[in-house]
């Protein structure tokens, strides 16, 4: 169960932590100032989500490792975040996407997860779930904007709609590691949001005037460690210090 | 003349002028001039600390340097609606910055090599901004000086925040003392010049002060600076690059070396380390940024077009 | 004499490694099949000489440090590279602005350099000299073909060789290192060099119809280890594998 | 059908046909399609080692790695040579690959995730490449059987280099051994397709045995590899990730698994973990560099012109 546990909820915080990764390379590059003071806002959330859930992961494993070990001192193939929050930034419209995709599902997730008899992932899914709320609306809204904007702005929203469909499946991924949890009454069953997941995606795709793909083939991996080739580049930068200068405090 | 003088009683009565009140054109000129390159400043300050959020060594200190990033945009936007309330709008004075026909604090052209620079920014640069911001919480024009007030307390944190980096660092080990040091090194002569001209130099000081735009000179402010800094940097077994620097007892002040005026006016010319570079990530973002701005206008036109139809057909 | 010859080696092997991975960036994204080929030459050209130069560093320094310890293994402030070599790759324009200053410059400096009473730096000059002489004769006719191509292209490579001026000037310093090893007939005097530089590039610029820039302020600080904010990014990726696996052969 | 008779003779004979030589159509076309392909395999295929040519651990192995990219380069410009001389440009080949109908071996659909890939893709892939290739020495038609020479040998050498890459790193240290092993264990199901579909499901195959420019069957081929192969592993210490593996003593071959056709079908028709990034990566390259090709062009048109033109006033 400790197993689990440690792993489920080292899931959380490398989907967290890396999301938020992502999300910090927009600043001082993003389309209007607002939205630099947006994106690092959703970053932030991100990393403070992923700094509760590590340092939530590192008491559950008991060896004495702390959130930073966790998060700076693990190798590609241990990190088990899915693809889709590793996705690069591209344009604007696929940040949106990555993030509508994700906040659509993380939003009735944590609201779920505030019923998990694991108190400490209860308080976190509290919190977590009032921060998913604004990401949910600050993406949707920007969907809106995009996808029934101009002939450009619609056309680089439904590309980019496109291009991360595939990465969507795996959130809903649910092997012995959740079963395990769900049985427990400490995890969610990532099957139960998926109508609700479709439902939120069709109402803001449909006032974006776009199209939800048809379902297709999922990729998968992220949670055994399989990434995309761009996840270590965006390692060995996140990584670079605390490499560079181990067991130095910060 | 009589409201000339009407206006400069009202100043010295310390009664703070509204953005619809009558103003000398000169004055508003002036503080156009002020805040939008205080804004600017912000806006260009977020891309030195910006190159090291993706390598932040703690999560901590990661969240901390997106906070305060997200609080210097915040910073811009007030003083853009402050200079806004002027008769300026956003999109002229983003033109006049991405053209390089506006300012920015010139400390802004230095990179950040390690990442004791941003302790070092948090310390040195937001503690130079803040000692030249105080007085313009009682600055004569209103919007501008309730600006400043929020915009102090939040660098005021900012400041702390980066010197307790630095602290951090200087206790850990003597490698990342070094670090500090020479950030120290590099970051404090552009520190001092961030107070502009030395006063025998300064335009536009006299005026500025009669306007209560300004409340001390160039040099007050950074003597000000440099008496608060030197026991901090001593306190952290820190070295002020200077070998002039020493205490004067009798007037309780630090003396210091010459500034390189010529290397101030250089970088202000646009000759620094990264003027190029700031200038050509903000004007990519722009451009990058430009059919999402389209699209959120088009949007904003379906809407309202679209809500006028529906009150037309309501009718 | 020996700190001053450890030193002046490493100078001239941070150039070639720094170069050399900048053009690595390019496999695979070349504007042609031709200079994908022709580009890793170049590359693999650098990072040969900075074998040399790093080990012969490692030799003269005697601390027991090898090549890869001394590339993989040294933090930013201690780089000694100039700042051209470390420019972002940009355009293909700016790729070859960046080498035709370079090779200008380092083909008659290894010619001269033959000449050492050093005889490994003597030997290293040989073979790296007619590699330069490649790398000259390629960025020239590139300059050339760019400069007196279309009205794009011409705009592109004036707006590259102008971007890069500045950072020509660090190439002709010559500090207290430089003159006791010129002195002890080690090394070569850049100085010296200037006006064979300028004729070089007046020669190509004027056939591919393009503007030397006039003199001016010259951007400095490279060979005291104050680089560009981009050399971070870049060594947190070259140094990646060694510093996150400190001690292991590869 | 005369022609076809003698045609068929000189190829039993083992006489190569050259490009000036008639042939059938059939035969052209395939071997279009199949040089074609094996072009756009090594064009597509520096993709996925380019990804770790600025991380390499050692400046020997960044050099190595440059190098072999660089040969991969030189294979499809021979390539490419060899089907023009069949009369298809490299202008259309180029577009085939970018708007995705040309296919390429679907090995690079898969990512390198570790150095050791580095190390898997050079004795596998190239391994089973070699494989493949050695027959096409003795193919039918020249130009390809003498590129095919020139290939072998130095994908031979990249076999020996990735193989003693492995071998380096299975001896430093366990955790290394590790990551040998993780990555046999992602690239040996995909290296084994690469010989294509079974004996039973293969079209085009009794034809091109005919022609010679097939001598082996995939099955027989995919044997052979998996025989050679097995060996190597076990003398790194490693585990081929296959339960069904196991030594027929008989025949003396190694029986395995069946592959997993489905995932073989799925990657080939664009559902890879890299489809989409590979054709991007080409298609960005290849706009991006628009503008350098046009140029190139133009300055050659412009030269001729002034050439002739002196010509003209010379005469």
């Amino acid at each position: 169960m400790t197993d689990a546990l440690f792993t489920y909820v080292l899931r959380l915080a490398d989907d967290a932590a890396i999301l938020g990764q992502r999300l910090g390379e927009w600043c001082g590059h993003a389309p209007t100032l607002e939205e630099d003071i947006g994106l690092a806002n959703v970053a932030l959330d991100h990393v403070g989500q992923a700094r509760a859930l590590y340092s939530y992961a590192a008491e559950v494993e008991g060896k004495g490792r702390d959130e930073d070990q966790l998060c700076f001192l693990r190798v590609e193939r241990a990190f088990r975040n899915c693809l889709l929050v590793e996705q690069p930034n591209g344009d604007f419209a696929q940040t949106i996407a990555r993030q509508l995709f994700f906040s659509a599902f993380m939003l009735p997730f944590w609201e779920k997860l505030t019923g998990s008899s694991d108190a400490t992932l209860s308080a976190i899914a509290a919190k977590a779930e009032k921060e998913a709320a604004y990401h949910l609306r600050h993406a949707s809204e920007w969907t809106i904007r995009l996808g029934d904007g101009t002939a450009e702005s619609h056309r680089r929203m439904q590309e980019a709609i496109d291009l991360l469909w595939p990465y969507t499946g795996e959130l809903f991924e649910a092997d012995d590691t959740v079963s395990e949890l769900v049985a427990a009454g400490i995890a969610v069953d990532p099957q139960g949001l998926r109508a609700g997941w479709l439902a939120t995606l069709s109402r803001v795709l449909e006032e974006a005037t776009l199209t939800l793909p048809a379902q297709g083939w999922m990729q998968t991996g992220g949670r055994d460690g399989r990434h995309s080739e761009s996840f270590g580049h965006l390692l060995s930068e996140m990584q670079y210090m605390q490499r560079a200068y181990p067991g130095h405090t910060w | 003349a009589e409201r000339l003088a009407a206006f400069q009683a009202r100043i010295d009565a310390e009664e703070k002028i509204e953005p619809n009140d009558w103003m000398p054109a000169a004055y508003r000129k002036t503080l156009v001039r002020q805040i939008s390159q205080h804004a600017h400043s912000e806006i260009v300050g977020m891309l030195p600390e910006g190159n090291w959020i993706t390598r932040a060594p703690t999560l901590k200190r990661k969240a901390a340097l997106l906070a305060k990033v997200q609080d210097e945009g915040g910073h811009g936007l007030y003083l853009y609606s402050a200079a806004e309330t002027l008769g300026v709008s956003r999109e002229e004075l983003t033109e006049q910055l991405l053209s390089g026909r506006a300012k920015y604090s010139s400390i802004f052209n230095y990179p950040t090599l390690t990442w004791a620079d941003i302790g070092a920014i948090g310390w040195l640069v937001d503690g130079a901004a803040i000692m030249n911001q105080i007085p313009l919480c009682r600055c004569s024009f209103g919007p501008y000086a309730r600006a400043m007030i929020r915009v102090c307390k939040e660098e005021s944190f900012h400041q702390r925040q980066g010197y307790e980096l630095l602290l951090e660092m200087c206790r850990s080990s003597e490698e990342q003392k070094a670090m500090v040091q020479d950030a120290l090194d590099r970051w404090w002569w552009p520190s001092l010049m961030m107070f502009g001209p030395s006063d025998t130099h300064s335009t536009h000081s006299a005026q500025s002060m009669a306007w209560k735009i300004k409340r001390f000179t160039n040099d007050e402010l950074r003597q000000k600076f440099v008496d608060a800094t030197v026991p901090q940097a001593h306190f952290l077994g820190l070295t002020i690059p200077d070998d002039k620097l020493a205490f004067d007892a009798e007037s309780g002040h630090w003396t210091f070396g010459e500034i390189d005026w010529d290397e101030f006016s250089r970088v202000i010319a646009g000759d620094g380390p990264c003027n190029r570079e700031r200038l050509s990530a903000r004007q990519k973002a722009h451009e990058a940024g430009a059919w999402v701005r389209e699209a959120a206008l088009a949007h904003a036109e379906k809407r309202a077009a679209r809500r006028a139809a529906a009150q037309v057909a309501a009718e």
